[in-house]
């Protein structure tokens, strides 16, 4: 179907879609900002990494998703986790530790799980998920289901084993994952160049015989689009996908560590924001009429308004009790 | 009875897994077409085929996750390690993924999942390959961890930890593959947490598992002739151990042996001293000692590979310093 | 004396044997243009340049070979592992290559190594981020293994791990290195396998390392206010133990507690018992009792976090329990 | 310099060259020969792993080398070892365990050393001494010195974690390190194809940029050429490569499995000894004129005699006193 023909239904549908995308980009925007908030006045403790830069990844992939399609991530899953639809009051409530959080409590800011929204966690040692990506595409395949997997991960966890056992089993036997390689240049204060003998991360596929594809992470329609076609192959064809997501972060790695340090400078964090995903999609429903200033802000306040409620029930849930602490070591 | 080796037995119970239920499956290096490096999984491609009984390439760490994964979708997988040896290259997965992910989770997603394959010293492998894990393994709350001794234990136990719903070390042994014993037709399930007397006394208490519960049945034997008679209590799980049986077996005889596998610093016999020495301690009439490898990597020659090793004469030795004959 | 934190202690010891020795090279994830992810390499790379002080991808189990193989071909690396919780991809090059080389080259290659790091639990990091390795370390024959409490103890133990000619693991504490202590201007070399009484007292020892000696110190005080003298035995090196001190205190006081941050199974106080239990025998007046992490991965919430860790409080339940106090 | 210039000195030299390479051939041959026998005879124990057909792997590379490079092996390593120069007599009697074997009979089979001849070993986890070449690729260029190291291992070790993070730091580092890769089809019993997702392995090269080569290991002139160059690369500039040796095994993986199993037929292996480079070198020096069917009747039967030599050392050696069973634990 070429542009030509696109009817004014499809029309719709697509703005109500990007409408939807700015919303969710906006809600993690707003929900980061206010965890940081949280963290700097002891409600949140412990690691604590935060998304603001690279939403248009999370919300680009999402969309592209069914509801039992399975994700699955490292310890920077705060946006993955709100646009799978675990609500933002749970997550808050998870950040700081409550019963009612998405984890009961004992996972925190690095193991968020909802298993009814096929959110696999929130898993901290680097590259430890994507031996766990395969197994889920394995489960899928194995039980005869047309889900996919998606796997989010740093680019740093390129130089671990585990991103090669991986890639390789899911190659060898046609698992439908997606192994979505966030590269927003640097882990913790490392520059991917200084410890990667090859840089385009993408150029690992040709190793694995995976489809591989470069994509610019601060456009949330282009990422949209190339989740389709990944999501597509790995659906139909049971064919493997390596993206390699060319992103930023805003915030420093973690909020232990500064915004830039020695290894950016301030002006390189700068040049990057121009590119703000949000800002851009927002420019452009503006620019192609979809939405105006007022729509604009009227969307900023409503996820502003889910982000204090989400605030206020983490604040007035309750710690797990005592005895929780020895609960779920093991199943019955 | 009929009487089979302990790989037949564990054959067996994958076999008969594998048919209740299709949500089994094997995975790890050779378990498919060459039938097992020590042919554990004879058959099992033939009768369930590829998808269900899956080679793997040489990436311990990787398929180790891809089983932990598979259980979080839905999955219950068996996965061999060619011996236990190459799981080192795996812990990641088990200590972090399978036994964190139900408690991390808040208690959403349990993995019950196997994972399997021979343990500790054979004959002359030398320091690489000859290396006993348990104390590792039962040092992890959110694992449990089994180590039959007989091909009726291998089959009782293997059959538990498939239906388990909780990752469960099973740690075989290749010098134990060929050995016999009786099994009565049909279903055996031995519970996990269930230590067993294999021989009563009471004298001496001997503790032990897998292939050491023959060296301390020899010990005893040696000890019988000697005019002392020893108990010899086979834990059979090592977490959670079977307290009420070890407490039993030396308030009886107010005296024990621990006999193990592994290298004697923290060892699984350690923690068998502590509970003693905490939940027997007015009971007990000597210190509790231990027999085990001797605290070096395994050499490869024969003579020095068997002075390393715990032996009924060892643990004759052991047995009559707490009974205060030497 | 300067008073200066755990934190520069390590790094004088860094930097004085950088200097002392040009064979001496620190290598690990941030260790450099970062200045190290807790700061403990701070000006390292500015000194002694990029050859010297080696930032490394995030690949444990690589760089941790790496470290072995310059080792083997001459040099003495100190390989730093960002937490000890990411060793554990590492652990087959640790115990493999590190702890083995020696014996089966049958004497030929020693592997000068020191593996350091923060261990155990810091403020909120949960399961996969708060894991004391110490147990599983002192299991390996072939591995020397320290964890200093005080600012003083982690310069000179640091310092005698440098110089030592066998792998030798550090285990430092995220929580310690912002702690403050005097330590002399110079020199210090604490030496391998030596305990230190770090208070004196008749009535019961507490035996304990790394974070745990505070929490025995702050038992000490407490028990104190009760009219009981604790004993407080820092282990400073694991493996191996200092059995002479141990006793020696055991002797005195005829009671013990053994605390520790890993997991009760398996864990170093088991060993510690063992002992014990084993040599003194018949001075004893009660049994060991230990107090550890409790034995469940550790939550993030901060007030299970708090229940789950050894605290003063439990230590000084305890200590009156073997006191028969209460 | 072109072949019309080749002096008459340089032909002897290589033909020197070339009788030495089918000596050290004939030796490994010869050797593994006797070594299947001691295991048959219960002499040797444990897991052994012949060489046989692989020869001109070891004896190509090997011919290429300095006596103060390192040289670096898993546990199918005799071959490796005895061109490397460790004697005969000690490495058979190392296989033997006895007290006087390279590794003072700690070792065994697969833990052959000799820190003299600069051969590090004999590993046993597959994949384990990758990153250690590259640590002595690393501590070679911290010392500022010209040597190389140079790595064998088999083709089902490029499956695993170690692999990967080795290589890209050799070429990070710009390490003099040659990836040599023996890939004799098979691992165990599983045919590569089965395993990996891509078969030839020289194009992990590209994933680390590294320098690569299918080399064809049957021939040893082929191999040593292929070796010289990588050589070459790495001691002037500090260039590693990773080279593809495509050879095979004649014998069964170790002394406990079949020669072909199902996972190979007969007629595949009789096939590939039709290659065997031992007899393609002997048929090349006879046609050239170097050596003629009674001088190779004379070095095989001087080889023998070695052989023997060994066995005979090796079977009157003493086991280690019960005493060494504590010692080398701990260095001074
Ligand atoms: C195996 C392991 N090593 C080290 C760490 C510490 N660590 C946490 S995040 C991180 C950087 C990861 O960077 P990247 O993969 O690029 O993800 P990003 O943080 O940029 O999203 C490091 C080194 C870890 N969690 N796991
Ligand atoms: C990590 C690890 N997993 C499994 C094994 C068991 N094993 C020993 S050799 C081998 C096959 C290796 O094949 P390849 O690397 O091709 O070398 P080849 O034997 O063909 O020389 C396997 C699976 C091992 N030693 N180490
Ligand atoms: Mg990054
Ligand atoms: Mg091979």
């Amino acid at each position: 179907m070429t542009t030509a023909t696109v009817q004014p239904a499809e029309d719709q549908a697509q703005a109500e879609l990007q409408r939807r995308m700015l919303r969710e980009m906006l809600l993690i925007r707003r929900f980061e900002e206010k965890t940081a908030e949280a963290y700097a006045l002891g409600k949140i403790g412990g690691f604590c990494h935060l998304y603001i830069g690279q939403e248009a990844v999370a919300v680009g992939v999402s969309a592209a998703l069914r509801a039992d399609d399975y994700v699955i991530s490292s310890y920077r899953e705060h946006g993955q986790a709100l646009v799978r639809g675990i609500p933002a009051n749970t997550v808050m409530a998870e950040l700081c530790g409550k019963a009612t959080g998405c984890s009961g409590g004992k996972g925190g800011s690095m193991h968020l799980f909802d298993a009814a929204k096929r959110f696999m966690g929130g898993h901290g040692i680097v590259g430890g998920h994507l031996p766990l990506a395969t197994g889920l595409g394995f489960a899928i395949k194995y039980q005869g289901g047309d889900q996919v997997c998606v796997c989010f991960f740093g680019e740093a966890a390129v130089n671990i084993g585990a991103f090669h056992e991986a890639l390789n089993m899911a190659s060898v036997w046609k698992l439908p994952v997606i192994f979505l390689c966030e590269n927003n240049r640097y882990g913790m204060g490392t520059a991917f160049e200084r410890v990667a003998a090859v840089t385009d991360v993408v150029e690992h596929a040709c190793s694995y015989d995976l489809a591989g594809e470069i994509v610019n992470g601060m456009d949330v329609l282009e990422m949209h689009q190339a989740a389709q076609r990944a999501v597509q192959r790995a659906r139909k064809g049971g064919h493997p996908t390596l993206l390699e997501v060319r992103t930023y972060r805003f915030m420093g790695h973690s909020m232990s560590d500064p915004l830039h340090g020695v290894y950016r400078t301030k002006e390189e964090v700068e040049e990057q924001k121009k590119k703000d995903p949000i800002s851009q999609l927002a420019h452009r429903l503006m620019e192609d009429g979809v939405l105006d200033q007022t729509a604009i802000d009227a969307l900023d306040a409503a996820v502003h308004t889910e982000v204090e409620a989400a605030m206020q029930f983490a604040d007035e849930s309750p710690d797990p009790a005592p005895g929780d602490l020895t609960t779920h070591v093991l199943a019955d | 009875m009929p009487t089979i080796t302990y790989r037949d037995a564990l054959n067996q119970a994958l076999r008969e897994e594998m048919q209740r239920d299709p949500k089994v499956f094997l995975m790890g290096e050779e378990v498919g077409l060459y039938q097992g490096a020590y042919k554990v999984s004879r058959g099992l491609l033939e009768e369930f085929g590829a998808q269900r009984v899956v080679d793997t390439p040489i990436a311990e760490l990787g398929f180790a996750g891809v089983g932990v994964g598979a259980a979080m979708g839905g999955l219950r997988p068996v996965i061999e390690f060619m011996t236990w040896n190459f799981a080192v290259l795996a812990l990641d997965q088990i200590v972090n993924s399978a036994a964190k992910m139900l408690y991390m989770s808040g208690g959403q997603i349990p993995i019950p999942i196997v994972f399997r394959g021979p343990n500790g010293a054979a004959l002359q492998l030398a320091s690489q390959h000859s290396q006993a894990w348990e104390s590792w393994l039962a040092h992890i709350p959110g694992l449990k961890v089994v180590a039959p001794a007989t091909p009726h234990d291998a089959k009782g136990l293997l059959k538990s930890a498939i239906r388990d719903n909780n990752p469960v070390m099973v740690l075989e042994g290749e010098m134990l593959y060929n050995t016999k014993g009786e099994i009565p037709e049909g279903e055996i399930l031995v519970p996990i947490g269930q230590a067993d007397v294999k021989r009563e006394g009471k004298d001496v208490t001997l503790i032990c598992h897998s292939k050491t519960v023959t060296v301390a049945l020899k010990a005893a034997d040696q000890l019988a002739q000697q005019g002392v008679a020893a108990d010899v209590v086979d834990l059979r799980t090592l977490r959670p151990l079977d307290v009420p049986a070890i407490l039993a077996s030396v308030t009886k005889t107010n005296r024990a042996v621990v006999v193990e596998e592994g290298w004697p610093h923290c060892g699984v016999g350690a923690q068998v001293v502590d509970i003693i020495q905490r939940d027997a301690f007015d009971q007990l009439d000597a210190p509790v000692l231990r027999v085990t490898q001797a605290d070096v990597p395994m050499p490869y020659n024969k003579q020095l590979e068997r002075l390393a090793k715990p032996s009924p004469e060892k643990v004759v030795a052991a047995a009559r310093r707490v009974l205060y004959l030497d």
